[in-house]
Formats: C-alpha cells, structure tokens, sequence
C-alpha cells in the first residue's frame, strides 16, 4: 500500500553560509493495506519530518513514495493536488489544526467544497454526517476552535480529513497534547473510524504505550534513519537495537541505565534477526 | 466603559469630517478663493472666522480644506496599505527566493528617507493632489511590507495552513481563505495610523509650499499666516482654525487606531478594574 | 499529624474574574505536606494544580481572589507583607514553573540566573556564588558545568534547561520545593532522566510534584492527591490510591492508560464558571446515583490516611 | 561578528546610496528645460547659447547618457554634489555648515527622548493599569497626534509670545551683530527648538517601550525572578528592562531618521539655521543640487545609523550575533 525508497528530507538555513541539516536520511519501509505503523523516537529525531515528507508537505530530496500504486514523487503540482484526498494528515495540537476564524461546520466543508464534492445541499447533509460519526453533535457546527475543549477540536480535526476518504493517514502524535482521560477516547475513536474506514495508518507518538496501544508494527527513528522495525512486540519486547532499549528503559518504572550518545555507523547496514524484525547494525 | 465612549467619540469626529468634506458646497458659505470683504478682519455674523490678508473667509478655507485633508489620508493610506498587504502575503507567503529578494528590496528602500524623497519628488512634479496622495502611498507602503510579511510568515507555517494544503487546496485558494483574514485585523489598523499619518505628512506638504494650487488646504492656510505675522498681530482667527481642525482629525483616528490595535493584541490591553 | 506539617493549606479559594465570570480555580482545598515527603499533585489541564502551587508562594496575577489560609512552619504567607514573602521565595520555598523554555531570561547566562538567587539570600560575593552555581549545575546532571554556567540559556536543551530550573530552585536549599510539570512536553528518554534527578537530589526537603503524568507521580510521591475540577478528589498513601484507587474519577484517570486497557472516562472537564451542581464528577462518572448530582459530597476516610470525596463511601 | 553580515549590511547601504543618486540623476535629465540653461540662469540671471555649449562640453553633458550617469555616480561619491542654485557654493560646503546647527538641536533632544521615553515607558508598562500609567499613555497619545509644526507654533505662541520667556526665533540675539555669538545665548535660543524635537520624539519611544514592557511582564522568566525572592524594583531593572530593550535599539535608529523630518518643521517654525531651515529654503527656491544634497546626506545618516543598530544589538541580545536574519 505505503512503499517509501530511500527518502531523504534536508533543511538548510541560512542564505550566504548554507548550512544543511538531515532530517530524514534514507529512509525506507512498508505499510500494508489496512496495517498500522508506529513511528518512535525523541523529539527532534526526524519524525515530523518523515511524515510531512510522505505526503510532500516537505519536499523530500530524494527517494521515491508510492501510495496506494502512485508514486508521489513523480506527481507534478497540479496532479498533486487531485491526489491529496488520497492521504491526509492529522497533528499534534488540534487548536491550531484548524483556522481560529472559521465555525466547525465551515472548517468540516472546507475540502469538500475545495474538490466540488457534491451539491450545496449534499455537503451540507454529509458535514452532519461527518460530525456525529466522531461523536459531536449538530449544536457544535456553529462553533468556533476557542469555544471547543482539546479533544472536540482533534474531533473536528478528524471529521475534516475524513471528509475525504483517505486511504492513506499520517497522524503526527495527535494525542500528545490531551489528557490521558480524553487520550484514550481519541485514541479509541481513530482507531475505530480507521478500521471503518480501512485507512492505512502512520502513527508518529514518542510514547511507547500509545504505539503499543495502536500499531501492529512499528518502527524506531533516530537522528533521521530508522534503526529497527518489525512487529510491535517484538520489537518493544525483545528490542535488539542498543538505542531502542535506552527508549524501552526510560518508559519502565524503576532504575534504568542511561546510555551515552550512541556512535552512528557511516554507512549502516541492515541486519533481519527475526522474520519482519530488521534492525540496523553498530559499531 | 470609558474606552466605549472615546471610541465612539473619534469614530463621530471622523464621520463629521467626511460630513463637512462631502457637503462643503453646502455648508461654506463662500468660495474659499474669492474676495469676501475687508482683509484681516476679526470674526464677525458675516465672517465666522474672520478674513485673512487676501480677504478670503477663513471659514469657508477650513470647511473646503477637509476634502484636501481626508483625500490624501485615506487615499494615501488605501494605496500603502493594498500594496503592503499584497507584498506582505506574496513574500511571507512564497518565501524563499521570493522573499529573500522582496526583504533586501525593502533594506535598500528603507534606507533611503521617504520624507525628503518625498519632498524632492513633490517639488519635480508641480503636484496635482492625487499624485502626493499616491506618492505617499507608494513610499508609505514599506512598513506595511514587513509588518503584514512578519505575521504572514507564523501564519504560512501554521497548522491549519498546512493541514488545509494537505487537503488539497491552491496556493491561491489558501491565501485568500485563510492567509488574508488572519492579516485583515492588522492592515485595519495600518490603514488608520496611516492614514493620520498621511493627513498629517499631506499638510505639512502644503505648509512647507508643496502644494495642488487647486484646492484649499490647513496647512497653506497655517504657513500664510504664520509667515504673515499673524502671530506677531495677535491674529488668532488666522492662525488657530486649521491647525485645531488638523489635531482634532489627528487625534480621532489616533484612538481609533489604538482602540483597534487594543482589540487585535489583547497583551497590550489597559486593565480597568 | 496536624501539627507537625511543614506547609498547611485550609480552606483555599483561588478565584479570578473574567468577563464570563469568576473562574473557581481552586476551591476549598485542604493540605498538608510533611517534612521529607514527596507530595504528587495529580491532576488534568484546568483541575487547579498550577494555580495550588503559584499561590503558596503568591506568584499570581495581582487582581486574583485568594482566600483561606497557607500556614507555612505556622506563619500564614498569605498575610505576610511582600517584603517577608520575598524572604520566603526562594530561600524557603522554592519553585520549578512549568514551561522551562521561557522561564530563563535568556539575556542572562544560567550560571548568572542561578548566583543571583545565591547572592541575594545568602550573601555570597560573586566569585563564590558562581563557583556554587556551578556546583548546583553538576549536582543536576550537567555536563560540563563549568562551561554550561557561562553560557546562554537558548544553547540548552529542553531537558538542560528543566535541570538549571530545578538548580536554581534548589540553590538555597529551601525546605520545600514545588516542581510544576517538570516532565511536561519531554520525551521518554529526557523525561526518565529528570524523574531519575528528582529521586536522586536530597533527601532533606519536601516536594510537591504537580503533574498530569499518573506514572511519574507513582514512581516519585510518597502521598499522592487527585484534584478534579478545583478540588481534591482523592488523597492518601501513593501506594493506597494509586493501586487501589477509591474515587471513580481515579479509577476512570488509570484505566484509560494506554497500558490500563484504554478505557475513556466520557465527556470532558467541566468549565471552572459554570460548575456542576453536586459531586463535580457527577455527570461523568459511570456509578453516579440520583443524589449525586444534588449533594457536594465531602471528604470521606476510606483507609489510613486515605480519604476520598464520594457518595459512595457516606 | 559576522564579516558576511556586515558585508550585506554595506552591500545594502550602498545600493541605497546609488539608488538616492540615480533618482536624482533621472529627476535632473527628466527635467523640462536644459539644465545648464537654468543653472546659469539661477547664477547669473541670463545664459548665453555659447557659455551653455561649453559648459556642456566641459561638463561632458554632450555625451552618452551611460557615461554622464557613471560620471554623476562617480561624482556622488567623491563629494561633489554640484553648487547650490541660491548659496552659489558647493552643495557640501552649505550642508556642512548647517549639519552642525542641525545637530546642536537634534543631539540633545534625541539623547533626551531617548531617555525619557525608555524611562517613562517602562515604567508605564510596569504599572500597566494603574492611574499613572493610564494618563500617561493617554498624554502620549494625544501628543504623538498633534502635528510637529503645529505644536511649534504653539509652544512658540506659549512660551515666547504670551509668557515671554525664550526668544521668538533665531539662533542668536541681535547683540551678536556686536559682540560675536555668545554659546550661552544660543542655548538659550535653542531651548524651545529641542523641546519641540524632544516631544515629537519622545511619544514613539514611551509607546515601543511600554508595548515591549507589557509583553515582557507576561513573561515566565519574570515569574522565574519573582520566585527567586527579588523585590521588584531588582526585577524591573535587571530583568524586565534588559530585555525590553531590544526592540528599542530597531526604534531608535528609525527615529534618527525621523527626527531630520522633524526638523524640517521645527526649524522653519523657529527660524533656526539648520539642514530643516535649509530645506525649506531649497524647497522654495527649487534648488535641486541642494535639495539632492540633503537627501544624500539623510541617506547617509541613516545608513550610520543602521550600522551602529547593527552594532549595538549583539552586545543586548546574546542570541542575536551579528548575521542572523531578523
């Protein structure tokens, strides 16, 4: 369904002294149909990044992506924005997800109308729809993101990208700003509506319970490669990549060992321990 | 509550000077230009505010020169805050190569002062006040580039401007749906400082000479007298009029643009418990 | 034990006048911290834990509506006048805000912000209060103190930046320290590191942990209190609240971790303007009975120490 | 420091610099007439064809317009600005003398706005709310409304007219002519000139600060000094105060430029024999070698004045080095 090749995503600051910084740094993996993949990692690791890339929010560098048999990559703009409906993006902070100015119902139709999907009155009935299947109510349409708590905006924000059917969703730790109490009905709720809806989904979360909780596999990012992949729990369980058992540790309760910065390898190579379970070698 | 009431007070001064300007022909009871009686006279049933040296009622000057005053703030202002906002937007908005060549543009421009530009390009041309208007405008509207790019540039990388690209929206689209009324707050109030601004560049324009000899305006009218003697004579009739006539104008739109800036940042916000 | 305690709070009513009304940020709380202990304060945005912490040292804003009484070794802080209160800041109570980003001034090097605090209470001169600024920062886990002290606080990372935090808090070595959401916004691995500094730094004064995270309060607090809405809930031993949790809101709190099965508690926190009538929790909770909605329901025992404010245990 | 920095910071200036020249070298050419004819003219009231003819060919005005622009560029920099239609002397000399006048004024009102307006400002901010700060942002406003020349005139009116107290105008008495220019009688001409200035200055500095004082007040590093045990004179002072001003350091390169404009006003008001009276005087005259002058001379005070912000902002902000964009 997902494949991405090889991905790399720089930023450079600065004009005059460029100075080029490798947020995703040949990155490559799979997602099948209907599977969830978590995406782990510190903050700052390349994460946001990766998913931004995927959907060419970010423009990566190089490396090719191919959703659901396109290849996104070779998309020109104007294709490019035919095929967005295909995969959409959730974020962190569900408040500024959505435009300050605009009632729920307005931000709900907004890419319903953009595609001309459907007649005044058929956009209408399907916002209606749209905001009871994420458990608001028609007295919420009028309104606006401040007069809403956390979780009914990330409600909103749900209801909007799937407006689209997307088949394809990055939701980038879409949960991270909640309290665990309304966590754990988001949680529930995306993956609910991801399961009616059969989207393939890339779960970004630096919390290791919320990815057990929600990915089938799951992936450990850091400094902008991933390091280990494989099935979510053998991987959190049996965790063979030095960097991904500092995380598993820090997340325990009780002592743990800290762990120095870790020496990258130059030119890392990949190593299957289990089946489905690769992990990059150190030094 | 008192916030309330000079709001309300500078909107109806602001609204009375369009008043005055829209219905001069009404209201003056001469012609500005015409000789109406002895020169120098003090205010009198015939003359409300007296007569200056060319015999010419003072009254009816004031009356027609708020045409001249709302002309250049509010058409230097539209233009200076069209161009800035529509600037701002393209170069926060595209940034990269597009803005890196609009910012050292500005540098450049900014650098030069627009004042005595403005003075030395007034002078060339023998003005015709919409030209001043616009010339100030034009040179007014740097500010405006950069205030309008800075908030343009938080605005391009929010979420919801991300997120609505994610759905699948143009460029154009995104700027005017939601890049535009986050910055429409901010080129409101622009619009009335510059405005104030501009009225008060425009009759200093007319005290220093450069003016459209074919209308009336306060600041001719404050550089005749005070280079007349008319302060030396004790001729207040000359002299006070249209300088208060300017500072009341001034003022109004200063409360208004602050009252404006107070509702758009809240952090600014006097505190009355 | 109540008259051993090292801060009593009773009765406090912390209020603040909006346009759409009096915001009840905290109402009527009782408590107590001991010598030595570690208090968690648990709670979720808008329950009223940060403003608990800010107001014991009478860091809010001017225009708030306190009432009640801090009795801190038997002297009411709220009655201090502000020059005695400015004794108590810093020296007597010290305080970790949350959002360790901006509470730096980042024109000042952190060795500096810390000696300032050093200079002014215990009348070090500059070279030596530098020289225990320095000190302060390798106690906290800094590497490279002497260098770190030198520099400005926006070349520190955001767990960097929560360790100078705390070592400023802790520079004259008052007797309680408040840590408001130290672990806020950190990820796993910076998060472990600072919970491992908190169990770590000495054992000699009091701590009052406020935190939405129920994990760190577990491995931090001796005594943990749950507030909901402006009130505490529930308080008791860690390990009796925690492991076998009275209030249905706490039960609710663990059992929607990810770890805890997931569940949700429905709805969502009530406005501080617009209270609910009754137990607060009513209109949430799963085991609310007719009277709930019409009764405040007050603190109950419901073990040692343990007490919790529920209709169920009248 | 950034060497890349300042270089674009020179780069800058410069074009400005080229920019101010080629304007007037367009304005000139545009101009309806010859430009020989009307400067002999200007001089020596006539200009017969034949001195007009050689002046153009000892002026190179008969060649290629590429090659005059490069020339009049060339000029520019060397400091030949040309000749005054009114002084009949080198644009430079004339501005030279007058900048001194000009900055007898304008240096003690600016290094008092400056001041007053950080002072004053801060502690408005401060004090947000209170009576005081209430009527103090309340009088700035309503003198920052008042136009600069019509506020010269009244305290022309109030203070020389009516209450007698400073002279009418001028830079020195008519004693002068007798017993040479006496600095005490100067300042006592300069009072109401720099008082003007100050206020027509001091209004944007108090408003800037006591923005930039509300927005540092919020601040959680402020809470941080507080929780420290500080008094707060100590946090206004050391904390609040250092970091306001950054913004500060941006307003007043600007209102250097903004105070040559204020001069303008200010002088032709009270007769004092600055760059504005100048002005006023190539205003009214047309002189276009003098009015290009004054232009060029502003441009490069402003340009100084970039430089020094430049300057200065690392030595407020450490995390500014000289070299990031703002």
């Amino acid at each position: 369904m997902i494949e991405v090749t090889d991905l790399e995503t720089c930023f450079s600051t600065g004009f005059i002294r460029r100075r080029v910084v490798r947020a995703v740094d040949g990155v490559s993996f799979r997602i099948e149909e209907g599977e969830t993949l978590g995406l782990v990692g510190e903050s700052g690791c390349g994460k946001t990044t990766l998913g931004r890339s995927i959907l060419r929010l970010v423009e990566p560098d190089r490396g090719r992506i191919v959703v659901d048999g396109t290849d996104v990559t070779a998309l020109s703009r104007s294709e490019l924005r035919c095929f967005r409906p295909r995969m959409q993006m959730i974020f962190q902070d569900a408040y500024t997800s959505l435009n300050p100015r605009m009632r729920v119902r307005e931000s709900v139709a907004e890419p319903l109308k953009i595609h001309r999907m459907g007649s005044r009155t058929d956009i209408d009935r399907r916002v209606r729809e749209l905001i009871e299947e994420v458990g608001l109510n028609e007295e919420h349409l009028n309104r606006r993101p401040y007069e809403l708590s956390g979780g009914q905006n990330q409600r909103v924000v749900l209801a909007r990208v799937l407006a689209l059917k997307p088949r394809f969703l990055v939701a980038d730790e879409p949960t991270s700003a909640l309290d665990v109490s309304v966590q754990a009905q988001i949680l529930n709720l995306i993956r609910d509506l991801g399961h009616d809806y059969r989207m393939t989904c890339l779960y970004i979360s630096h919390d290791l319970g919320v990815t057990r909780a929600m990915s089938s596999r799951v992936a450990v990012m850091l400094e902008g490669r991933i390091v280990e992949i494989g099935r979510t729990a053998d991987v959190l369980d049996r965790p063979s990549h030095p960097y991904t058992r500092r995380l598993v540790d820090a997340s325990l309760t009780g002592p743990c060992a800290s762990l120095e910065r870790l020496p990258l390898p130059a030119a890392p190579t990949t190593v299957e321990v289990r089946s489905g379970h690769w992990v990059e070698e150190t030094v | 509550m008192h916030k309330k009431i000079v709001l309300a007070a500078s909107l109806g001064i602001v609204f009375a000077y369009c008043a005055v300007a829209l219905l001069a022909p009404v209201i003056a009871p001469y012609d500005p230009h015409a000789i109406t009686g002895a020169p120098l006279s003090p205010p009198d049933r015939d003359h409300l505010l007296g007569t200056n040296d060319l015999a010419q009622d003072i009254f009816s000057g004031l009356i027609w020169g708020t045409r001249a005053t709302l002309l250049l703030g509010f058409v230097g202002a539209a233009i200076a805050v069209t161009v800035g906002t529509a600037a701002g937007i393209v170069s926060g908005y595209y940034g990269g190569l597009i803005d890196e060549a609009v910012m050292r543009l500005l540098d450049v421009a900014m650098t030069i002062p627009i004042f005595p530009l403005l003075l030395i390009l007034t002078t060339f041309f023998r003005p015709g006040i919409y030209l001043i208007a616009v010339l100030m405008g034009l040179l007014g509207s740097f500010q405006g580039v950069r205030l309008i790019r800075s908030q343009v540039l938080s605005l391009a990388v929010a979420d919801f401007v991300v997120g609505t690209r994610a759905l699948g929206a143009g460029d154009g689209y995104i700027m005017a749906r939601h890049i535009l009324p986050g910055v429409l707050p901010l080129a409101g109030v622009k619009f009335v400082t510059s405005a104030q601004h501009f009225m008060l560049i425009g009759i200093g324009l007319g005290f220093l000479g450069i003016t459209d000899p074919s209308v009336v305006d306060w600041g001719q009218m404050i550089n005749r007298a005070s280079q007349n003697g008319a302060m030396i004579l004790g001729l207040w009739w000359w002299l006070i009029p249209p300088g208060l006539a300017v500072t009341l104008i001034s003022l109004a739109l200063a409360w208004l643009g602050y009252a404006c800036e107070d509702e758009i940042n809240p952090r600014l916000r006097v505190m009355r418990v | 034990m109540t008259g051993d305690a090292l801060l009593e709070i009773r009765g406090l009513k912390v209020g603040f006048p909006t346009p759409e009304g009096l915001v009840r940020a905290s109402d009527t709380v009782d408590l107590e911290i001991y010598p030595r202990e570690t208090l968690g304060l648990i709670g979720e945005t808008g329950s009223g834990k940060t403003v608990l912490g800010m107001a014991i040292l009478r860091l809010l804003q001017p225009n708030t509506i306190i009432e009640g009484e801090i009795r801190y070794r038997g002297r009411d802080l709220l009655s201090l006048p502000e020059a005695e209160m400015q004794r108590v800041r810093g020296r007597e109570i010290g305080i970790v805000l949350q959002n360790s980003g901006t509470s730096l001034n980042p024109v000042y090097t952190v060795g500096t912000q810390i000696a300032e605090a050093v200079i002014l209470h215990q009348g070090l001169s500059g070279p030596d209060a530098r020289q225990r600024a320095v000190e302060l920062l390798d106690a906290v886990g800094i590497p490279d103190p002497v260098r770190m002290a030198g520099e400005y606080p926006h070349r520190f990372s955001g767990g960097m930046r929560e360790r100078a935090l705390i070592a400023t808090a802790l520079a004259c070595r008052p007797n309680l320290l408040i840590a408001d959401e130290p672990t806020k916004g950190l990820d796993a691995v910076t998060k472990r590191g600072i919970v491992d500094l908190f169990s770590e730094i000495d054992r000699d004064h009091s701590v009052l942990f406020i935190t939405h995270d129920i994990e760190t309060a577990g491995d931090l607090a001796t005594r943990v209190a749950v507030m909901y809405a402006g009130e505490i809930v529930e308080i008791g031993g860690a390990e009796e609240v925690l492991g076998d949790p009275a209030h249905p809101y706490t039960r609710g709190l663990l059992a929607s971790l990810p770890e805890r099965g997931m569940q949700p508690i429905p709805g969502s926190a009530p406005s501080l303007i617009t209270l609910p009538s009754g137990c607060r929790f009513s209109p949430r909770c799963g085991c609310a009975v007719e009277n709930c909605s019409r009764e405040h329901p007050g603190l109950v025992e419901v073990g040692s120490g343990h007490y919790a404010r529920c209709m169920l245990y009248d | 420091m950034n060497g890349i920095y300042l270089l674009k910071r020179l780069i800058t200036s410069f074009a400005a610099f080229c920019i101010a020249v080629t304007i007037m070298f367009a304005l000139l050419r545009l101009m309806p007439g010859d430009y020989i004819t009307m400067y002999l003219e200007a001089i020596y009231r006539y200009a017969p064809p034949d001195v007009v003819e050689a002046f153009n060919r000892v002026y190179g005005l008969d060649r290629p317009i590429l090659e005059q622009y490069v020339i009049y560029l060339l000029d520019a920099f060397r400091g030949n600005w040309g000749y005054s239609f009114i002084y009949k002397v080198p644009v430079i000399a004339v501005i030279g003398e007058k900048l001194v006048w000009t900055l007898i004024i304008l240096f003690p009102a600016t290094i008092l706005a400056t001041l007053a307006g950080i002072g004053i400002g801060a502690y408005s901010g401060w004090r947000r709310g209170s009576k005081a700060d209430v009527g103090l942002l309340n009088g700035m406003i309503f003198i920052r409304a008042i136009p600069s020349y019509w506020l010269a005139l009244m305290i022309l009116i109030i203070f020389a007219y009516y209450l007698n107290l400073f002279p009418l105008g001028g830079y020195v008495d008519t004693s002068a002519l007798a017993t040479g220019i006496d600095p005490l009688d100067v300042a006592n001409h300069a009072v109401l000139p720099i008082l003007t200035l100050f206020l027509f200055s001091v209004t944007g500095t108090y408003y800037l600060m006591r923005n930039t004082m509300l927005m540092t007040a919020g601040e959680d590093y402020i809470t941080t000094a507080r929780a420290k045990g500080l008094d707060e004179l100590t946090i206004l002072r050391k904390h609040a105060l250092k970091n306001a001003m950054l913004p500060m350091v941006t307003l007043i390169t600007f209102e250097c430029a903004g105070m040559i404009t204020g001069s303008i006003f200010v002088e032709t008001i009270f007769s004092w024999p600055g760059l504005g009276m100048l002005t006023y005087k190539a205003l009214a005259a047309r002189d276009l070698p003098l009015l290009q002058g004054i232009l060029l001379i502003d441009t490069l005070f402003v340009i100084a004045a970039n430089i020094a912000a430049d300057l200065i902002y690392p030595l407020v902000d450490p995390r500014v080095q000289v070299g990031d964009d703002a």
